[in-house]
């Protein structure tokens, strides 16, 4: 399987990836790529852009809210290609959509012209929430075939042989759900994330927390009790539904957004460093 | 039948991590409870569709139709099961199988809102706790059944999403089970979804088929040469089939909604009809791959129909590669010929039926010698719910019915 | 049963003498087809009920209730018969009948409406044109029923006299009847009438209690210690009686309407309730001598309940008769008691009942110990067509039960 | 039985006797007193006086609306009988209701105590419409016992056995219905008549043609084909409840009930005239 060197190596111990999460053109694409480029800047480790679908199912509705303003401002599979071929980053991205548009795109059926594609504009990974390991196999061929990583979810119900089995597939990093349902920002940080990351304890990939995530001393939190990396959706989205609504400068925006970004990242590290600092962390 | 998770090429669970685990736990109750009936379960479950239901519903020989298309129409009566339609062969089914399972809440979608009704009966009976979600769209359009599942003791959750159909319905129901997924048992209205609801829900409904196939030998003396059904996720339709399958000699006619046309608009997004049978093709929604009506780039249209029931974007699996295999015919049936059907049954036989399955009687109306000498058509269900917007609908139309429709006029100024 | 005529001093044939030779013809055609089975008169008959009207209706143990009351319950469940009520074993029986009389058309009263839709139904069905007379107060509370016999093809001529209940819509029916008499049936929506109407109404509507009487053994092993029904007219009663008169170990409950009070005003001529068994005393209306609400002179009184179909100052003379032997327990339940229990059944057991029948509900509410160990409950109907009266009647009330209107509010808001 | 010398003699053949009806106490007790006082000063030769009832079945919808209209108004069987005590005709009146309130009167059960208060305050017979033969005897027994005439109604219906029936407990006059339904004023004259009078033609009581009767040349038509008298009440309530309904005085209605009478009993006596100049009346 794909082990894409950029993706792993974006997670380190004393240096854990803050992983942002936007809808690729919400609310259009020239301030999508703006904002993209805000939280690069931001301290963004490695960006999942999503790829907008109609029936987002395992979104919330702030990330579902999104994807009607990016869908409606014209956002399109090929449109997204081009995105990331223009965005001006040089941190890896991985590809966050649903399996019907990875599916339908090119003449050929399967997932290989979208992945193909994918590979040729830039991408590193995939995370496909509606694709569990049991369907996957097509699409972890094609990953194969290109170099590209394929991100699993792991839920906090996800216990015994669906463990084993999304263990074997998973290369890239293992995006861990920190909480039962679907994206949204909280205020307060599960105890399932703590049972979540000690049943993986031992898999060899990074593991990035994600589900929930909203300020940075959640991400020191979320560090410290193991993650290698936080990842963040919701909380950031927020900041553009609130721009677009209140019709702000695009650049006024992505101000917020890099800050935001730079809160995060800041709390993620805080959380390396105290965990570092002791063997058994503070609050368990 | 034996197919549990993949029809062909058609079916799967492409479902949130989050899920699995409940479908696998789901799949396994589903083999022990169903298929082995483990505890009894099965036949607790034709007892109370018997006793609660009334099953079994009796296949009826229609004077009139017969008369006028020359040809021997029976009608499977489903219309008179508790709630008004086929649908609580497979609520109470679920509900119960939730029961077994040790779960304590029970969510579902509805469209026409006899999905929710059924699941909202079904769970009062069995003492559960019960929401419903439904699309905004269809809640105006179906009033009548939202307060029956308000007085039945369910939550009724209004989704705002998109054009507030079936289709979001499904989604945010999905949304919340994320959520909810340890304690709460999801009833989907039909044939679709991951394994094993497919499956799952093609076995409770194949009573209609079960008693049909009897009953048209008693009544008839032999097989039929056809059966129609409507189909919009394809529960009644497959219900109606499943037992004919293997009698290769009997001809299975899946009536979609025709809509207001058969052209999409792909700018828009939007298929003025469910016609997925005929006009859909392969793709991913709801945890299926299935036919859909899409866009080129595999983004889910919007549908349309007159009936809320039939108005859905997909269509079950099994019914997909039954079509794709030749076994299943389709066909479809447009807003127009789906009213005019409508009053014509109510007229002639004295059943109003479901605004579902006027296109069933629209088929027969449009190709009288398509069906044989012998035809069984399944009254998925009765039409009290659509009362109002048969009305609306009828007076924007110049039917090719007699309807008078002043007397409804004079009615409302009364 | 040899009673077709009186029973004990009530009953008899009290009718413009223009009538009396189509109700002689009646007698005869009652004799020969019902009570003779001439020309397979009734096996016909119960082969449509069976097909068409979807008998034998189920009879299902009512898990809560039961354990609620300490008591088997059992319902008798004729709300899933065709049209939604036990109405319609008598209109088609009716409607058949007319039919092999060489009869031409067909009218009818209505209350609630469902007489009516039974009547509208069965004439579509046998193919014969109809008429309904309705008061106009019942056509604006029960509207759906109003468009469902509109649908089915008959004329609905509302009736404006008096306060516009079941007592002028019959009235005005028989004075169509006295003009069109050669070529038209009435049919009579209850156990009501001159005779041979109240005996041939009881007739058709005796197979509930036929089949109940199986079907408890069947359950229960025994026959039941009580038989329950609400009684407006008293057919529904005296279906579900009928077949245990005979068992003199089993009581017979029939449940009339209290309405707002028992006190009547004399003065303006109103009984705030239907309770006629209970309250009224002999007289003669309608064709018959019976138990009637009625001031000191004899003029009738406008009766009043939440239910439409109980509605009326008069009750079949066999019920009147029974009563005074003592064999017929009479019994009342007030509207409050009658919402209240139509809340419950509809949540807890997934049933909702039509506010007539929830008057049979509120009985065994507020006198659990009178039914014994193991009880007959019959559901006369169902409660579709009541959804909008329930709402209104709710919200201006202050019920015992945990009715959330909220949600009624919400949904109207959408 | 009673055969009120009163009643009978009321009708001759060559003075055919006009009957018309009105609902005692419309539209209101002091007005009706004058109406039917009118109504005798026209020529009635017997009055038919509704006592009203709440439910009217074999009336239409004139008689109907002054059936509501008096019983509005207060009426009641005793006003009743203080009405027919307080009238100043010398013509017999015959008591038309319907059994309920005879069956209801007084203490006892039965309908004695109203038949005995009946005659008591003058009145000569009884038309009960929702009262056939079959029904009739406790009814007919008083009747006798206190020497009053019990009317029946032959309908176009009535036919073979029922005749026979009514024949033998008929008094006074019988009253034969002109046409199927109810009261109420028509344009034209049924042939359903003549087939009824030629059906009792050979009885010995005198035959009274009724409903729809509307003007003199109606009645002339009916006694020329054989009838002894005319029944009219629609005609005469349509006057009563224009009258009431514009507000009109007392007297001016009274007079036009008077002329109106005049009308229908000149008819009459047109009628008779006519039929014993031809022995074959001339339209058939
Ligand atoms: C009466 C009736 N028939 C048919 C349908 C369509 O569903 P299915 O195709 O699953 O039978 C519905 C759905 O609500 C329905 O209510
Ligand atoms: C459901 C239902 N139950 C009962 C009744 C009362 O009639 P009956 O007493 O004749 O059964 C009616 C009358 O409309 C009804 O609709």
């Amino acid at each position: 399987m794909a082990n894409n060197p950029d993706l792993a190596g974006a997670f380190e111990r004393d240096d854990p990836a803050f992983v942002p999460y936007l809808a690729a053109g919400d609310p259009d694409y020239e301030a999508s790529l703006e904002y993209v480029e805000a939280l690069a800047r931001g301290g963004a480790d490695v960006i999942e852009l999503g790829l907008p679908f109609s029936e987002p199912i395992a979104e919330g509705k702030t990330i579902q809210d999104a994807i009607v303003r990016a869908l409606d401002a014209g956002m399109t599979p090929d449109r997204y290609f081009e995105f990331v071929a223009e965005l001006d980053v040089d941190v890896p991205l991985v590809c966050m959509t649903y399996y019907n548009l990875i599916y339908q795109y090119g003449q050929e059926e399967g997932p290989r012209p979208f992945v193909e594609k994918a590979a040729d504009v830039g991408i590193t990974g995939f995370v496909v929430p509606d694709l569990p390991a049991e369907e996957a196999d097509p699409l972890r061929e094609a990953c194969d075939e290109f170099d590209l990583d394929l991100v699993f979810i792991v839920a906090p119900t996800t216990r015994g042989d669906r463990l084993d089995r999304m263990r074997e597939q998973v290369s890239g990093y293992v995006y861990v759900q920190a909480r039962l349902g679907t994206t949204g920002a909280r205020d307060d940080v599960s105890d399932q994330t703590d049972e979540s990351l000690a049943r993986i304890d031992d898999w060899d990939v990074p593991k990035a927390v994600g589900f929930g995530i909203k300020e940075g001393d959640h991400a020191a939190r979320i560090v410290r009790a193991g993650a290698d990396g936080i990842i963040v959706g919701s909380a950031l989205v927020d900041i553009v539904a609130e721009g677009y609504e209140n019709d702000e400068p695009v650049s006024a925006v992505a101000d917020r957004l890099e800050a935001k970004a730079r809160d995060l990242k800041e709390g993620a590290l805080r959380g390396a460093q105290q965990r570092a600092e002791s063997v058994v962390p503070e609050d368990q | 039948m034996s197919e549990t998770v993949k029809f062909g090429q058609y079916g799967g669970q492409y479902v949130p991590e989050v899920l699995m685990p409940a479908i696998e736990e789901l799949t396994d109750a589903y083999e022990r409870y169903v298929l082995d009936n483990e505890d009894g379960f099965m036949d607790e479950f034709r007892q109370r569709l018997r006793d609660f239901g009334g099953r079994p519903t009796p296949l009826q020989y229609a004077d009139q139709l017969s008369e006028a298309y020359d040809t021997a129409v029976y009608l499977k009566r489903e219309d008179l099961l508790h709630g008004g339609a086929h649908k609580l062969n497979n609520a109470l089914g679920q509900v119960l199988l939730a029961k077994y399972m040790g779960k304590e809440r029970i969510i579902a979608e509805t469209g026409a809102g006899q999905h929710g009704t059924a699941t909202a009966m079904a769970a009062a009976h069995l003492d559960m706790p019960c929401e419903i979600y439904m699309g905004r769209t269809d809640i105006n359009r179906q009033r009548p059944n939202v307060f029956r599942m308000r007085l039945n003791g369910a939550e009724v959750n209004p989704v705002t999403v998109g054009r507030g159909t079936l289709k979001e319905a499904i989604s945010e129901t999905m949304r919340d089970w994320a959520t909810t997924v340890e304690t709460t048992h999801y009833v989907i209205g039909s044939i679709v979804g991951p394994a094993p609801f497919p499956a799952m829900v093609r076995d409770f409904q194949s009573v209609i088929s079960e008693e049909a196939r009897e009953q048209i030998r008693d009544h008839a003396g032999r097989l039929p040469d056809s059966v129609v059904a409507c189909a919009g996720g394809g529960s009644n339709t497959m219900g109606s089939f499943a037992e004919f399958v293997d009698d290769a000699d009997v001809d299975l006619l899946a009536v979609e909604a025709g809509g207001s046309s058969l052209t999409v608009n792909e700018q828009e997004g939007v298929a003025p009809n469910s016609a997925t049978l005929s006009t859909g093709d392969e793709g991913v929604l709801h945890g299926a791959r299935t036919k859909l009506l899409q866009d080129s780039d595999g983004q889910i249209m919007e549908s349309h129909s007159v009936s809320a029931g039939l108005d859905y974007a997909g269509v079950g699996p099994e019914l997909a590669h039954l079509v794709d295999e030749g076994r299943v015919t389709p066909a479809n049936v447009d807003d127009d010929a789906a009213l005019e059907a409508f009053h014509r049954l109510s007229q002639e036989e004295g059943i109003i039926p479901a605004l579902e399955t006027a296109h069933a009687f629209g088929y027969l109306h449009e190709n009288p010698d398509a069906v044989g000498d012998v035809t069984v058509i399944n009254v998925s269900g009765r039409g009290d719910k659509d009362l109002e917007t048969v009305i609306e609908e009828t007076e924007q139309r110049d039917l090719d019915v007699d309807v008078d429709m002043s007397v409804f006029e004079a009615a409302e100024g009364m």
